[in-house]
């Protein structure tokens, strides 16, 4: 059973990791054409993705959304996450389904719609629209993760620092807060990279200033550059680098789970 | 502080967030759907015209279906899929788990659109799998249909959202206990019998979680059928699409939009019903 | 780096940010330009800012109708200018969006070529809002080593030889105009097509839909697919033929007889833009307009500026690439325009792909 | 604190905590209905009851984990009713001990009293005095899974003591300790009450533990006390058929009061008519239920004729099964043992059964 197990996760992960694969070939493919035969190995469009100094600046204002998205998103997500199980509110039901909501909106509709909606209010689309909108959107998933953690944590240890003199506020910041440490964590990063791969809401919703998500979709327009591929690579390994990081960090303050 | 009046003060600002900016637009949409629009002017006169012509047309009733029809199909694959992966990684990965979930999740990150790219190369006619296929003389001509067809839209679909499943059937999997196997073992379930009697419904939760959020992600999917599907990648929301920038008939593609919201507001619901009747988790203490 | 540090760099990251843009030292005059990607490479507007104190933003958009969605829901005057196409600019005129252009401001104006200055498109009363900025067709381009004949419309409607690998843009208003064409109906009646007529082109592209491998979205998205082998023959436009044959693959570009259509896009100043952003918005697009844009755009583009500005400057090859040789072939052309039932057009356009 | 000073002169004269009418229930299940309990300084109590008696629901209720149906709640001659836990003098060790894993042993220990406004030197002394108090000085810098069962035990009763609350629950604290920690720490326990002269509430489901232990046990049973005193009494004097059984599983034969001689009741059952001592109070007529133990039932010459049907070796003794009128007894037999299937005869001195009520 487990070795079977073992291999059927073997080829998932395959299965997972095949288009990076095509990716990551075409990245140090000689020609500029997505397609077989292969016609010799460069590092040319690494060099020209990290000379483009266009998408540097995409770069940084993709940085200058996902910053505050992440932190945003991280504690509402948080907040919505112990407002469904440590601390439940009575109106806990509707609010699950309120919470649901932005999940289940096709992206481009909520995006027209919010602009509409900004439109009405005098608000004009800069990076804090963006902010807005992909909070919103985020939210969900941040407040899944962090409750995943919530609910594993005993609720006996809330009674217990109750029981030794802890009040509602002191339990939370000396029992709670460190358990879920984990959980923020990792809502951090997802949100991050949710916030940096969207698209459709950062494109309807921003004004003078275009994340990198925007330029790539419009470098794809015209012209499909295997830089875009050195690109994602590049961005994978980031991703990767990021995880490993955050994991080094629970590692050493290793304690949990 | 009440640990209720606690939780009501935390959902506020979380309230007043999704009131907003997600609500506060859909209610626009909402009245939107009961206008008309004469070229470029909305007339705010309300009718139920929009709904009537959703009802009356083949086309977008055909959509709606094939969007849910999709939308299970997927579900039930990555289902499929997902169940051995997500037992394996609560039960098996040992300290390896959070790497793995990790891992499995980073392809996401390279971007939708490359991936879909990456995708024909794989699969088109002088792709890697034809060529693999025909270096290994299994066929003699590349197979036309495995790019811009149903089944590259839901290979790539699958592939998109399996990492949703499996997160889901993951926490189900974290919080089943080895000893009620270990119970059905000892009471005589042949192994067959466990996963039918035991696992499967102690991992439901997961099930239909990870299915309703697979479900609602290929159903707002357009982009993958639309680069992969071919001449037939048109989808329901690519209509809406259509509605809302080409034609500018906003109120209709409201009234679509609201159609596809309620029909999947109603599927939720259903599921967050049999999550409640599934769960063996009592409430309260 | 522990997690009180990371909070400090995730907090700094917030600041940064919340007042990033308010970081710029902003001296010069600054206008945002939305447009295609492709006309505003830094290396043709290099002399325009370099003449100018003005700091110019791009902002690059997918499809005229995406802009319309997001000018039409949240508002025009944070942009200075915009790139929409001739046919479209009645949208916008009508929904209030536009000003009207200050000719005395654009003195490259006065080389617009006949056809443009007298067009009704783009004009309300007399008035131009969208002026004529640069132009061009949309004809077959194909794969020649792989196509036995130069294709012209019915390749996409009868015959099985080349089934499964064609392809058409994904766009109604010329998937029915080819249609019309192919069926022989004349430019003068093809915007105002009755019922009738209408439910003929749409058997007609349920027909050329299972021919088709697929409908295609982006100009990139189209090379890939001739560049693998994928289409050998699609309604195109002009750059893959280029970009493909500069990569040794032995395009063609087909002209059919039935027609071509040509298609013209205008630069607009939407209201509310004004001071030294109208000014600025006025002196670029007179730049827009004149001879070192038009000749970078016909080298690098190629496309055809709508003023004759750069013609002397160029070619007869660099000429003949961009049509302009020889003008009168302009009238051969059948321009885009509005249909009045468009909103039905697309609806039948939808039907096809659905069915 | 303001409790104990406010009731400081007559802290003698009352009970410590006072339990008047107390409900509680979760929607239609009555968890806890109607119980009057008086616990006195410095005493050791248990609360003694199977599972879903409502021994837990109600000690809850005193540590204020669970808000009170209605009643009343005293501690010192004060109501505890709306005071929140973190506010009660009261500490409980949990069942699962509920150590917080993201602190050390020591930090675990000194969690309450960082809330009284003590130096932070005075928390550090006083909370390694009290992990010297259950001999876990050792262990003051381990996290609490690198801890046995038992010593995590340990931990979680020096926490609840390093407060010096005036009164300390107990929730099945040794249930998840084998049983040769689980009599270690009985001792240990009881030890601990006595040098601290604080006042103990332990709910167990383990008769024995309960013997072990306290100076008072209250039974519980559906919610309500079924009977509450000494051990001893409570052993030899069981009210109700119920008390009889659950402590030391006692025989209970059915029958009916004839009449009453002086302390002692005339009772009628299948096995003859018999006069032994009984709870106060019987009627005439009642149904009532006479209670043998095991090692109060003899095999002699004469007697009850009963059919063996199991004999079990205990070391010291034999506990043998025997069916006699129908009815199972448990007799406890010193010496080579009858073999099953033999007829033997039961008797017993009657100053030493017992009448107990059939029902509470």
């Amino acid at each position: 059973m487990s070795r079977l197990g073992t291999l059927w996760v073997c080829l998932v992960f395959g299965f997972m990791y095949l288009p990076i694969a095509m990716i990551a070939l075409f990245s140090v493919n000689t020609s500029d054409v997505m397609a077989f035969p292969l016609t010799g190995v460069t590092g040319q469009w690494f060099a020209e993705i990290l000379g483009d100094g266009r998408l540097g600046g995409g770069f940084l204002t993709t940085l200058a959304v996902a910053f505050p998205v992440a932190l945003l998103t991280t504690l509402l997500g948080a907040a919505a996450a112990l407002a469904l199980s440590f601390y439940a509110t009575r109106f806990r039901v509707l609010f699950a389904a309120l919470l649901l909501l932005p999940f289940l909106v096709p992206r481009l509709i909520l995006a027209v719609a919010q602009l509409i909606l900004f439109k009405e209010l005098g608000v004009s689309r800069s990076l804090l629209t963006v902010i807005a909108g992909q909070s919103v959107i985020i939210l969900p998933f941040t407040t899944v993760i962090v409750a995943s953690v919530l609910i594993r944590i005993d609720r006996r240890l809330i009674e217990a620092a109750a029981d030794l003199g802890a009040s509602g506020w002191s339990s939370f910041r000396r029992v709670v807060l460190p358990l879920m440490g984990n959980g923020l964590m990792a809502a951090w990063v997802i949100a991050f990279v949710l916030s940096s791969s969207e698209y459709v809401l950062t494109a309807f919703l921003s004004g003078r200033q275009q994340a990198l998500s925007v330029l790539v979709a419009s470098d794809f327009r015209f012209d499909l550059s295997p830089s875009l591929n050195a690109l994602a690579v590049l961005i994978v390994l980031g991703n990767i680098a990021l995880v490993v990081i955050a994991e080094a960090i629970r590692h050493r303050s290793g304690r949990l789970n | 502080m009440r640990p209720q009046s606690a939780g009501t003060w935390l959902a506020l600002p979380v309230v007043a967030a999704l009131g907003a900016l997600c609500l506060a637009p859909l209610a626009i949409l909402f009245a939107y759907s009961f206008f008309s629009v004469d070229f470029v002017t909305i007339s705010h006169d309300p009718s139920l015209k929009n709904y009537a012509r959703i009802l009356q047309s083949e086309t977008y009733r055909g959509l709606i279906a094939r969007a849910f029809g999709s939308g299970l199909l997927v579900a039930a694959i990555t289902a499929v899929i997902g169940y051995p992966v997500a037992w394996f990684l609560a039960k098996r990965a040992g300290a390896a788990k959070t790497m793995l979930l990790t891992l499995l999740l980073v392809p996401l990150y390279s971007g939708d659109l490359l991936r879909i790219f990456a995708w024909r190369v794989l699969l088109g006619a002088e792709g890697a799998i034809n060529r693999s296929l025909i270096w290994l003389g299994a066929i003699d001509a590349p197979l036309q249909g495995l790019l811009f067809s149903p089944l590259a839209t839901h290979i790539a679909l699958t592939y998109n959202y399996l990492p949703f499943m499996v997160i889901g059937l993951w926490l189900a999997f974290e919080s089943l206990d080895d000893a009620w196997l270990e119970a059905a073992a000892d009471l005589g379930a042949p192994g067959r019998d466990r996963f039918r009697r035991v696992t499967l419904p102690l991992t439901a939760p997961g099930l239909i979680a990870g299915g309703l959020m697979v479900f609602v992600m290929v159903v707002g999917d357009y982009l993958t059928p639309q680069l992969l599907g071919g001449a037939s990648g048109v989808t329901v929301i690519s209509a809406i699409n259509d509605l809302f920038g080409t034609a500018f008939d906003w109120p209709l593609g409201s009234a679509i939009a609201w159609t596809m919201l309620a029909i999947l507001m109603l599927c939720f619901g259903a599921g967050a019903v049999l999550i409640r009747r599934s769960s063996l988790v009592a409430e309260g203490a | 780096m522990n997690r009180r540090d990371l909070l400090k760099t995730a907090l700094a990251g917030t600041a940064l940010g919340a007042f990033g843009p308010a970081f710029r030292a902003d001296a010069a005059t600054g206008i945002l330009w939305m447009t295609w990607e492709n006309l505003a490479k830094d290396d043709y507007l290099a002399p325009f800012l370099a003449a100018n104190d003005i700091a110019l933003t791009k902002t690059f958009i997918g499809t005229d109708d995406e802009q319309f969605a997001k000018l039409r829901a949240g508002g025009a005057d944070s942009v200075d200018l915009i790139t929409p196409g001739l046919d479209k600019v009645e949208y916008y005129t009508a929904s209030d969006l536009l000003q009207p252009i200050d000719f005395a401001r654009v003195p490259n104006a006065a080389k617009l070529y006949d056809t443009f200055k007298q067009t009704p498109l783009g004009k309300v009363d007399g008035q131009t809002y969208g002026i004529p900025f640069y132009w061009g067709i949309n004809p077959i381009v194909y794969r020649a080593d792989l196509m036995e004949a130069e294709p012209d419309w019915s390749v996409f409607f009868e015959g099985d030889a080349y089934n499964g690998k064609l392809a058409m843009r994904d766009y109604a208003l010329e998937g029915i105009m080819i249609a019309a064409m192919y069926l022989g109906i004349p430019e003068s009646e093809m915007f105002t097509m009755d019922d009738r007529q209408l439910a003929e082109v749409k058997k007609v592209l349920k027909i050329q839909k299972s021919k088709l491998r697929t409908y295609w979205n982006s100009i990139g998205d189209l090379t890939n697919l001739f560049a693998t082998g994928e289409v050998v023959c699609a309604f195109s436009w002009v750059p893959p033929y280029y970009e493909l044959r500069a990569k040794g693959i032995d395009m063609g570009m087909a002209k059919p007889k039935q027609g071509v259509i040509g298609w013209c896009d205008t630069i607009a100043v939407p209201k509310g833009v004004e001071g030294a952003r109208l000014d600025a918005a006025f002196a670029l697009v007179d730049y827009l307009l004149g001879p070192d844009y038009g000749k970078m755009l016909a080298v690098g583009g190629p496309y055809a500026q709508s003023t004759s500005a750069a013609r002397d400057h160029l070619t007869e090859e660099q000429q003949d690439k961009i049509f302009i040789k020889d003008l009168s072939v302009m009238d051969s052309f059948v321009w885009k325009q509005n249909p009045p039932r468009y909103g039905d057009w697309v609806a039948l356009w939808n039907e096809v792909k659905a069915s | 604190m303001a409790v104990a000073e406010n009731t400081a002169a007559g802290r003698r004269t009352r009970p410590l905590l006072e339990a008047i009418a107390l409900y509680k229930s979760y929607g239609s299940v009555q968890a806890v209905r109607g119980i009057d309990l008086a616990l006195a300084h410095e005493s050791y109590v248990t609360l003694l009851g199977p599972s879903g008696c409502g021994k837990t629901t109600l000690l809850r209720m005193v540590g204020g984990f669970e808000a009170i149906g209605s009643g009343t709640l005293m501690l010192d001659g004060a109501r505890l009713d709306d005071l929140p836990a973190n506010l009660r003098p009261i500490n409980t060790v949990f069942q699962s001990y509920a150590l917080f894993p993201h602190l050390t042993v020591l930090e675990n220990v000194a969690f309450g009293l960082s809330y009284r406004s003590l130096p932070k030197d005075r928390i550090k002394a006083r909370a390694r005095e009290a992990l010297a108090t259950v001999r876990m000085e050792a262990m003051a810098d381990r996290r609490p899974r690198q801890l046995s069962g038992g010593q995590q035990q340990r931990v979680a009763l020096a926490r609840a003591i390093a407060n010096e609350p005036r009164l300390l629950l107990l929730d099945e604290p040794l249930s998840a300790l084998d049983r040769r920690m689980r009599k270690d720490m009985q001792i240990e326990l009881k030890d601990l009450q006595r040098r601290l002269g604080m006042t103990f509430l332990h709910v167990t489901h383990d008769q024995e533990e309960a013997f072990a232990l306290s100076d008072r046990i209250v039974v519980m049973r559906d919610g309500r006390i079924e009977q509450q005193g000494a051990p001893g009494d409570i052993y030899a004097r069981p009210a109700t058929a119920y008390v009889a059984d659950f402590i030391g599983g006692a025989s209970c034969l059915p029958g009916r009061i004839l009449g009453q001689v002086g302390k002692s009741y005339a009772i009628e059952t299948a096995l003859g008519r018999h006069v032994v001592p009984g709870v106060s109070g019987l009627s005439v007529g009642a149904r009532a239920v006479l209670c043998l133990r095991s090692e109060k039932v003899a095999l002699g010459e004469t007697g009850t004729p009963a059919h063996v049907t199991h004999a079990v070796y205990r070391g010291a003794d034999w506990l043998l099964e025997c069916v006699a009128g129908g009815q199972i007894f448990q007799v406890t037999h010193v010496g080579p043992p009858p073999a099953p299937g033999e007829t033997v005869r039961l008797s017993f001195d009657p100053d030493r059964v017992w009448i107990a009520r059939e029902a509470a």
